[in-house]
């Protein structure tokens, strides 16, 4: 019995974290906000390291790892608040487009050269827009799609069926959110060509729940790190004479916030295992990581701003870009309340 | 208790609706900036007419009236009603204007108190520095005499209007010897004296809603202090007070609750209209509980203004906390009910409100921060509200 | 303009107060409990200061006053964690019998010598159990009836009509629960006669809101109780060579009960006076206030016990008995979930 | 990460399955006490077996096995499923033994390990007093050396099962002089000893759960002390550690939520489920996922006891403070969802879970409090776990 990572999890994850951090500074993230660097310049040394093709078998040139791998990659790219595309492509494109067994595009993904975005929010929960089939032929506009630099998009319709479109026959306009990390866009489809991936509801549902597992690790190392931060700030800033992390308040909010944010990296570890070897779980705990990981942090994103004080507020620590990528993760592939209730619904509680 | 203004005001209230009728086509227009001839003629309009800058003397450019909170309020509720211009209300008029009718020389009060009112002198606040945020009174920027005039260095942040701004009220340090709270000094100066720096300071909404401000070798008339040397300290906790209850105002609040459930309505999940869901909903009811606690509070601290027969210092001392972190919470709900459409943010072509949702879901996280973080001002209730001990001091030369 | 309480209202509170801190000891409280004393014994000196009588007009023997001073009154009776009938018999009962013209009994209620316990848990939402009637005669059960020494009871049906039935015509049984402070009863019907009051449904919501608004002034004044406790045994209470109150912890804690609690105090007069001056407020008002102070209530219950250390948590200083009473107001005549609901209903906002 | 625990014990749990099936009827009812015959002839049955002080050396009275923190979930695992007793677990047996087998003489060991796991000697913890709470070592009951014996004068608080307990370990001062924490002494002694008076302490449950225990010239040979004059505040700081985490088990937890699970479909208001209702269900989700966090997390802690090559310092260190915490909001959820029906207690022919859940939610708020405050495992998390400054000492002459 072993719960954890494995050396080899370890080693990769150790890696990564060094790479990150001589690569992905606060400096580089305010380039990609700034729009001086596009984030593809990011996602090739991903890409280079393997991760693109993370969970792509190794016959499409990917390294065929497991969610757990994945889990913790998230949570390292969530602590660095890297942007680029790995939810939509590395994970969701990648895994549905193999289990569609729709495998062509799979060993460009793995390289890195090829993006594809995910445009599921009309099978999430539709806010406005929908898109409609007729002769494989869409129509109509997918709001927030993930990517607004793919070459192709994978378009849920409402009832599960999924298209893949290439982003030439499309219009696209990126979508300004808080979360400059993560890039979204609208698409507007008229009678545009789209091939048919799947017909199989369950297989998005199943893309669904690993996206959502990895937004719940991203927020976790995303959390992490405001947390590091917060103390680190705390015993090096002084008031009264004394480092503020010296005061019992200051010292209970860092408290509180490792109390609810400790026992999460357990359940996300947890949550990316059960896909791996736990099919049964898997479902549930992805929702419940998710939804639980959205109110925790948005607590420790809160709390930590707080322990910054004025500083937490300003561009100058560059705190807000981790605040705004944990608020990104709450709302996308459903918010809280509404994956709560598929975690009612997963269990028989209730209807639909 | 008797919610009623009484039927003497009913007079003043068609007055100012009158007013409003007839003179809402000349209020200044979101182009109109903080300079604009627009802006000064309608302040001087309001003044004139009693709706700014009521009960200062007309010796010093006001309207001269007695003070009347209940007048004072019709105003405030008719103005808000129509949704008209209140005019200019920077921290020049809002918080130099009283310490300057209080503390200030016969001199000080007639040169500035008539040009600050009518928006000819727009000031900006000096106080808050890199190292002396909650321990404000630790403020370093030093101002040395030499001659005739005060020399100052040093830096400040938080300054919000400093790029617009025409002088500056400014905590410095004179007594460097002297126990911190007694070694400050209140300036004013021009802030186009030269060694004056200012760089804006871009906050988490992407604006730069304030400023850091560097003196380099600022040289100031001598005689240009509020008060006493070392007395600085004391002029500005009587601003500081002012400043704290406004913060967060019952009014706000619920407004920004009832755009919460316009949201509620026109937004929809899967066609159904987010209003339907029961656990959306019962969060509104929550927050709108908590936002009339809030309003009928601000009620009685207004009676009380009125009627000085109850103890309400309690009620005030917590407005600050509790309203900013409603707020707060208001506006989470308002984009949690959004979802991914929540998300928006600035030039997005889907963004609802035009961006305020998120926008004020940050800035009020500032504003828990801001103005006496949430962690002074539970010191500040449990002390001066409960009468609990103070923290005990450390002695300075135990710091880590 | 005049927020808060009148001279009149205040020398009532201030008289009130007096009576109660030198009658209404801890001790006697845990007579009550103990079931040494009945609670008839206290309402007889309240019922001589006139406030049985509170709401009943003066041609029938009682003060004839309102809303308000019944919250004035309600607050300081939550205070003292008083027992009695005051919530049932003075508010509910009196205001629903002399509303429905059915005036005969409140002469002895205005004198305390006859009480009128309030039934109404089917109207509310029943939870087990239904009262029917059939040719004036009811049938069936009554939970968590108001008053287990009560006279006379009125029974709420499902549909708003409402019963009168003597206590000597039915079956009783007295149901503990946490808090023995006020009682309940189980009331048992068959074909047991009943004398048609009201078939005034809008009568019977206008009493539940009357009722609701007197059981968050009475949460109020126990809760102030207890963060006056709180404060209190923080200055007392030494550890580490400090009293208690002087770690930033525990004035933290105390800062926020007063956070939340202040401000309910204008509500509950604002909730108050909206019946005697503001008609269409009120019922609005009143489930705010019944919801709001349930959830403050609460986290000052909890917080105050905990500023206690394990003290609170004994039977020593008899802190548990407003933490009980904060929770008996919680749940009955609505859950704070049910009471918001109807807030929302109250403005429209869903269907019922 | 592998959950599965390896084929090798497999073999392991058909044998516990197969001493459960054929020894189930002989299991202690209600009915018999702390020190029934039918309960001392279980606990005999289980350790004979390894059922119970599995790891402890046969040499003193255990099963002698080599400790396998596999087989001891299995053995949890087991008897938890199928509601097995899990025999006498009194303080006697997870606190002191632990303690006397790491720092007791050799005579200790031999004279108490074997009776206090057989339940022949029930044991009573002495370390709280009423002016020694989340200050512990301040504690004041003083035992002065006398000859050959202690003389034990003061008062011991929340003394639990002490009518019960035929002996007492208990923390005294011994050494008036010395720094608070090395003033103390671990005694062990009868608690039929003349001078020693129990009083039981009523609790917000209406239970007496503890007891005050008065201690008037208690004489105590010399020799009942574990550890040296001195040591005291080290043995007892080595048992409350075992303590702590033992309050608020994520089994427990999930358990309870599933109780809520029943209430929720069997409770209806006007005839609807309360499991229909979305608000309550969501309360209910919200808990069930910081309930699976809790208990992931505890997986973690297990694991990190088989292969120590993970630092769980900090996953350990929130266990008390988080799982009860939760646990108060679980049971809290089961009265809520009853509404008026969970007022209901004692005697109530309409209580639901024999009044469980109002119990529940008063003790897990005195375990919020008991066993080191969420206020003292705050200091703890903050200091320990993230290495943030201690609280300044205020030294004894400025108390106030």
């Amino acid at each position: 019995m072993e719960f954890g990572l494995s050396q080899d999890q370890l080693l990769l994850d150790d890696s990564l974290r060094k790479y990150l951090s001589t690569e992905v500074s606060l400096e580089s993230v305010r380039k990609v906000a700034a729009s001086d660097v596009s984030d593809n310049d990011m996602w090739r040394g991903l890409a280079d390291m393997g991760l693109a093709g993370i969970v792509i078998p190794e016959a499409h040139g990917g390294a065929e790892l497991g969610m757990l791998d994945a889990v913790a990659v998230a949570e390292a790219l969530g602590y660095a608040a890297c942007p680029g595309p790995f939810l939509s492509t590395a994970i969701m494109g990648a895994h549905l487009l193999n289990r569609a067994g729709a495998t062509d595009p799979l060993a460009g993904m793995a390289s890195g050269d090829y993006r594809v975005g995910v445009a599921f929010s009309d099978f999430v929960g539709a806010r406005k827009g929908q898109v409609t089939e007729v002769n494989s032929q869409l129509s109509g506009q997918s709001l927030y799609a993930l990517d607004a630099d793919a070459d192709a998009y994978l378009v849920a319709l409402a009832d599960g069926r999924v298209y893949m479109v290439e982003t030439e026959h499309l219009a696209r306009q990126s979508l300004t959110t808080i979360d400059v990390t993560r890039s979204v866009c609208e698409l507007n489809f008229s009678q545009t060509p789209a091939c048919l991936v799947t017909e199989d509801a369950q297989l998005v549902r199943d893309t669904i729940y690993r996206g959502r597992t990895i937004q719940a690790a991203d927020t976790l190392g995303a959390a992490q790190y405001m947390l590091d931060q917060a103390v680190a700030y705390s015993l090096d800033r002084k008031q009264f004479n004394r480092a503020i992390g010296s005061f019992q308040a200051v010292k209970h909010m860092c408290a509180e916030m490792a109390s609810q944010l400790e026992p999460c990296r357990s359940f996300v570890w947890y949550a990316g295992h059960a896909f791996d070897e736990m099919d049964n779980e898997a479902a549930l705990t992805a929702c419940h990581a998710k939804a639980h990981l959205a109110e925790v942090g948005q607590f420790v994103a809160k709390t930590s701003t707080e322990v910054h004080g004025g500083m937490g507020f300003t561009d100058l620590v560059g705190l807000h870009y981790w605040f705004k990528r944990i608020g990104f993760n709450r709302q996308l592939l459903g918010s809280p309340e509404q994956v709560r209730h598929e975690a009612a619904l997963l269990q028989g509680l209730c209807d639909a | 208790m008797d919610l009623s203004y009484g039927h003497e005001y009913d007079t003043f209230r068609e007055e100012v609706k009158s007013f409003i009728q007839a003179h809402q086509h000349k209020q200044p227009g979101p182009g109109d900036g903080l300079k604009s001839p627009a802006l000064r003629e309608w302040q001087r309009l309001l003044i004139e007419n009693g709706y700014h800058s009521r009960t200062i003397s007309s010796e010093y450019g006001g309207f001269g009236a007695e003070p009347d909170i209940i007048k004072s309020r019709i105003i405030a509720e008719e103005f808000g009603a129509a949704r008209m211009h209140r005019g200019f209300n920077g921290q020049g008029v809002t918080m130099l204007t009283p310490v300057l009718l209080e503390m200030g020389s016969e001199t000080q009060k007639q040169t500035f108190v008539g040009p600050t009112i009518n928006a000819e002198i727009i000031w900006c606040q000096g106080y808050s520095e890199p190292g002396a945020g909650s321990d404000l009174a630790s403020l370093t920027t030093k101002a040395e005499l030499d001659g005739d005039e005060w020399v100052i260095n040093g830096q400040k942040i938080w300054t919000s209007t400093a790029h617009h701004a025409d002088w500056i009220f400014c905590l410095v340090r004179t007594e460097p010897d002297a126990p911190k709270h007694l070694g400050i000094s209140f300036l004013l100066f021009r802030m186009d004296t030269p060694g004056i720096e200012i760089r804006p300071l871009v906050d988490m909404t992407g604006d730069a809603n304030f400023n850091e401000v560097f003196f380099t070798d600022v040289r100031v008339p001598k005689d240009q202090i509020v008060g006493e040397r070392g007395q600085g300290w004391q002029v500005a906790n009587a601003i500081l007070g002012h400043e704290r209850g406004s913060l967060a105002t019952p009014d706000a609040a619920l407004n920004r609750l009832n755009g919460v459930k316009r949201l509620m309505r026109e937004e929809s999940i899967n066609g159904t209209p987010i209003m339907d869901n029961p656990i959306f909903r019962d969060r509104l009811m929550k927050l709108e509980g908590r936002a009339l606690a809030m309003q009928y509070n601000d009620m009685r601290l207004l009676s009380a203004k009125i009627n000085k027969n109850q103890d309400v210092r309690l009620a005030a001392m917590i407005v600050k906390l509790a309203g900013t972190e409603l707020r707060h919470e208001i506006e989470c709900l308002g984009i949690d009910v959004m979802g991914e459409i929540g998300l928006g943010y600035g030039d997005n072509p889907h963004v609802r409100g035009h961006g305020a949702w998120q926008y004020q879901y940050m800035f009020y996280l500032g504003l828990i921060i801001g103005g006496g973080t949430s962690q002074i001002q539970k010191n500040i209730i449990s002390e001066r509200g409960l009468g609990m001990p103070k923290e005990p001091k450390i002695p300075a030369a135990s710091a880590k």
